[in-house]
């Protein structure tokens, strides 16, 4: 296979900051996608080569095919990466890609289809000794079908789209009456988000961990296991918190999940990375939830534990390298909190605005994966993600330590994020001893509202205080009156001390 | 002499009692109490010390809209003027704005409908999410301020709801 | 022994700003002090106590014993860390610590008195068995004694600071009339440096390797040894580029090396985290050089191979905590480099200046420690180092390009700084081959001066043009005449462009 | 119609011919040229795009001086007029004047001395380092323009040598 030139990060925001990094490191052209609503992103800033898709609406633009081929050519790559959402798991751009003689970052469409397929994934599985959850899963169920199917499976259930992930889609549907209008919701954000309305029902099982595998697997055969993440810590069904090892999982349910994720990536052909999902009981039972054919958002958790570059190990395998991995042995732990444009005390509606001042965290096992600048509006048209904070260190307590200090040490103003929640989560005594079920926000954060912020307050006060004894419009320093400054400057700011600073 | 400065805290007023005791301020929030030194570092960037610790305080403005950020806090609000004029009614029609900036995917009732409390009004997309506007309360759909396909701004009104008759 | 609260960082820059962020994330109080000059440095903002310590001169500040213990005091600290250089390895500052009552994080002024001279230190290497350097190490040695000593030793020889470390005082002296001039110079130096102008020689080895082997050792007696990291690539006796492990030793020289670093620790009866530092030869024959007694600038790298927080050892070592690592087995690869304001064109002259704009690297395997803010005014009064990059990957090939990206996306402007003399080390082919003697930069970068910037000199020439062609002062944008803008401002920039930016 | 543009890089005078071409600009050093188009993102930061890759280009300026980074390399420089008046004489003084803001700690030769080529006459302490200012050629001692203990600007010029007579 000819060496690649030119990678296409067809995606938005971190994730295809990320893949642009990885792509410079190995000498490859990077190039970049962007919407109108992503002109101004961070992730075209640092590509060499960026290519307007069109209208910020996704299917104009982030999910058009089409689009996303022609600017492919355009930017003259000769693969593609499709990061995670959007079109990662679809068949259908991947055969685009390889029939416009472009290599795919990600395995052959053909896997994607038997394996995206939930209801087909759950076949595979079953044929490779798999246990997986009781549900229904028919293609192209309908929704007399479904409702007759939860009756039989019984309340609660849980709608899935059968095409997605990352809980888009997904509803918990504990009263008959709910029925119809969840099917309906569902069905429109499946179609909105994956471009295919199918759904399929599971059997809700409450006081599980979710906890997934990372596979690795090459061209040539060779699959690797590189250890199990617990994704269990969940926000509307979805992930908030992850973490690599499993606090819950013990060696030997660790070591039959690995067999497991290996078991279904040989019976599926797999290539490229991907995961293998599923729910772990109390008396660690598991069972097969779906495969995803893609990197996952919290694939950093297990780059840091494991020690494995994954978007770089992806870009090696597609162009037919060998692992070259010796069975990997994971070290220390990793969390990943994810930080989000949303507000917590509002049923984590989302916030979008204008980031008007970031401070990123640093230091010693930080690692911040980021879309965000300053001055940069965060578009309305997509996912809430901003970034996410991966903290390792060589305990699980250590690492929550940390987590603690680089997210207080994280200023977004300009937009609401979930940025005090996540402290609340990480600060608190049941997910320091581990008990992170798929419950664990509903249980322990029920209607949950940050607590009085007494400092934050006084700070208002003064400063209010401050600007009253002397008002910007008054006596404007040298600057000017502080109504002329363009808006977006990130200092413009509290009257009296716009000139009066000790760095001025 | 202590000054009365009231916050807009996601629409609820936070009066708060301001002095200044030489260098140091004190600020009263209902039962607690503050005392704190501020000092500028540079625009935007201030030092605030407190109970034996110096917090980097981080604020920016637009508009009316302030936000800061000090000891891992953010905290967004508005300044409600002792005027008074321009406190808005929190128990109102606040139900029935739009939660967010979003594009206005389905109205589902007419002008002069009647509505029962928590009957689904108005469906807004954004960022990936359908979110449903419910009336807070029975009565009659006195106007309906939106159609589908509109744009809509965070809290903008989307219909009036009048009581029952 | 009691908990630790507050801990005092009894240094500046990128060490005092390491200190604090460990600290805070073991709960503890982190107390910073500042001199006059770094007033508006990084390290102060970010602590919770800060003390101003007097004028800028290092003997009124950061090496003045007295007013640091009398900040510590004001601080309520009950702990000190004194990071590298200045007191950090002064039996004078840590038996006046240990005297005011408060923990010393390091090892004991004893252990200190008797390593941190490197007279007293090679005894105690030779007593264990260790080869030593050829050289002359007598406390208090004149000149005279020195200079018949260069004789019987004979020439070239390395004068060296018998205080110090980090090659300051270091002179390496090639000519006998060259002698005279260069004990005196290195005398002042040593002296302004570390309050001591004790020197000693040391015959000259010319194409040997700079290895040293970090230990860390607990109050009871356990002493780890946590591999070895080569820095051997200098510029002016002074590293520059350091890396784990390194790319020279066999597994039979790294373990003889770790034997020898863990017999001068026990016998010494050392504490704390602590270096043993030698020249190995082609031949893998080694000399043990020195011990250094404290944190070296380069940790970092051990830190990302061994998975191990060094100063957070420290803090838990000095309270008494016994050693809870296992034996560390390295992984994969870290190099760092050190980023001064300096002009690598000029003789490494340093180049201090205001940082005007900062963009600092980020992502994935990828650790900036800086002391660095926009706006903050290098000062003159101290060593240049403004950062450093630490990388880590899974091959030593993979961290290499892994820096020359870190280094590329490094945007410091304001003040000279060697990035571009840093990215022709890291993508120079010897350096790719391993090839790292001592030796290393006179011999492949002799009289260097960066290539012909083209794209730069387009850049500036196309800006230059643009100005002409509308001159700032001429039609003022709204934010008013560009002349009234404060000097501080990062956003001073080329006129018609000021205010014609898409963001604003 | 190509400007003439003379940058001083290090004091050594690097001219450029630039030419606007439509919407790419033409930049001539020496033999090399580039083509090259330039986009603003915002205050400072910019885009160049140039044999099919695309680089951020930041830029900042103080007084006379001014700096970039692109495509990893930082250039500081400072512009020629056309009228030629501001050039330095690189070949003059410049080897007696401070490398770098510091504290002169040592004057080694008095007013009227003979020096010799590299004889040391000036001692300047800054950043931990002695920097030792050599006299570049023979001569005499003319003037000596600073005193131990004084602090000096990087550029000052500390001493005049007149040629020997």
């Amino acid at each position: 296979m000819p060496r690649i030139q030119t990678v296409l990060a067809a995606n938005r925001g971190e994730i295809a900051v990320r893949i642009i990094r990885a792509c410079r490191e190995l000498g490859l052209r990077a190039a970049a996608v962007y919407s109108d609503a992503d002109a101004d992103a961070l992730h075209p800033r640092l590509a060499d080569v960026r290519v307007p898709l069109g209208p910020p609406e996704p299917r104009e633009s982030y999910l058009n095919i089409g689009r996303l081929i022609d600017a492919a050519r355009r930017a003259e790559a000769d693969a593609v990466h499709p990061g995670y959402g959007f079109l990662a798991e679809s068949a259908e751009f991947a055969a685009a890609v390889r029939d416009a003689g472009m290599v795919w970052v990600g395995p052959p469409p053909e896997v994607i289809a038997a394996l995206g397929d939930k209801a087909t994934a759950r076949r595979v599985a079953r044929e490779a000794g798999i246990p997986e959850v009781p549900g229904y899963a028919e293609p192209g169920a309908s929704d007399e079908a479904l409702r007759a199917a939860a009756r039989r499976l019984g309340l609660p259930v849980l709608i899935k789209a059968a095409a997605g992930g990352g809980g888009l889609g997904m509803r918990l549907v504990e009263r008959e009456e709910a029925l119809a209008e969840a099917l309906r919701a569902a069905r429109r954000e499946a179609a909105a988000a994956f471009g295919s309305g199918g759904l399929l029902l599971e059997r809700y099982l409450p006081e599980v961990r979710h906890i997934e595998v990372q596979v690795l697997a090459d061209q040539h055969g060779s699959v690797l296991a590189l250890g199990e993440r617990e994704c269990s810590v969940q926000r509307r069904r979805q992930k908030i918190v992850e973490e690599a090892p499993s606090p819950f999982a013990s060696p030997a349910l660790r070591a039959r999940l690995a067999h497991a994720a290996r078991a279904v990536a040989a019976a599926a052909g797999y290539v490229s990375a991907g995961t293998a999902e599923f729910l772990v009981d109390a008396d660690e039972r598991f069972y097969f939830l779906e495969m995803n054919t893609r990197l996952q958002v919290e694939h950093p958790v297990t780059e840091a534990t494991a020690g494995v570059d994954l978007v770089k190990a992806q870009l090696r395998i597609a162009e037919g390298e060998p692992l070259r991995l010796e069975p990997v042995e994971p070290r220390g732990h990793a969390i990943e909190c994810r930080v989000y444009a949303e507000d917590p005390a509002r049923d984590f509606r989302p916030s979008p605005g204008v980031i008007r001042l970031l401070r990123e965290p640093a230091g010693p096992g930080v690692r911040v994966d980021s879309g965000l600048r300053e001055g940069w509006q965060v578009p309305v048209a997509y996912d809430p993600l901003l970034s996410k904070v991966i903290v390792w260190d060589r305990t699980r307590e250590d690492a929550i330590d940390r987590m603690a200090e680089a997210l207080r040490r994280y200023v977004i103003l300009g937009c609401r994020t979930n940025l005090d929640f996540l402290q609340a989560i990480v600060g608190h005594e049941a997910f320091r001893r581990g008990e992170t079920t798929t419950r664990f926000v509903e249980r322990h954060f029920p209607g949950w509202r940050p607590g009085e912020p007494l400092l934050a307050l006084a700070a208002a006060g003064i400063l209010e205080a401050l600007r009253e004894a002397a008002p910007p419009a008054g006596a404007a320093g040298p600057a000017g009156p502080s109504g002329a400054r363009p808006a977006s400057d990130p200092w413009e700011t509290i009257g009296p001390w716009r000139m009066g600073a000790r760095g001025a | 002499m202590p000054e009365e400065i009231v916050l807009l805290v996601d629409d609820e007023a936070v009066p708060l009692r301001v002095a200044r005791d030489g260098e140091e301020w004190r600020v009263s929030a209902g039962r607690h109490e503050v005392r704190a030194r501020l000092a500028p570092l540079e625009p935007g960037v201030f030092t605030l010390t407190t109970g034996g610790r110096t917090y980097l305080l981080h604020a920016v403005e637009a508009g009316e809209r302030r936000a800061l950020h000090v000891g891992g806090r953010t905290l967004e609000y508005r300044v409600e003027r002792r005027s008074g004029g321009r406190r808005r009614d929190a128990a109102g029609s606040a139900d029935l704005s739009a939660p967010m900036p979003g594009l206005v995917t389905g109205v589902l009732v007419r002008e002069g409908d009647p509505v029962r409390p928590g009957q689904a009004l108005v469906i807004v997309e954004a960022m990936k999410m359908e979110h449903v506007i419910r009336a807070a309360r029975a009565g009659i759909v006195r106007r309906l301020l939106v159609r589908p396909g509109q744009q809509v701004e965070g809290g903008a009104a989307v219909a009036e709801i009048a009581p029952p008759p």
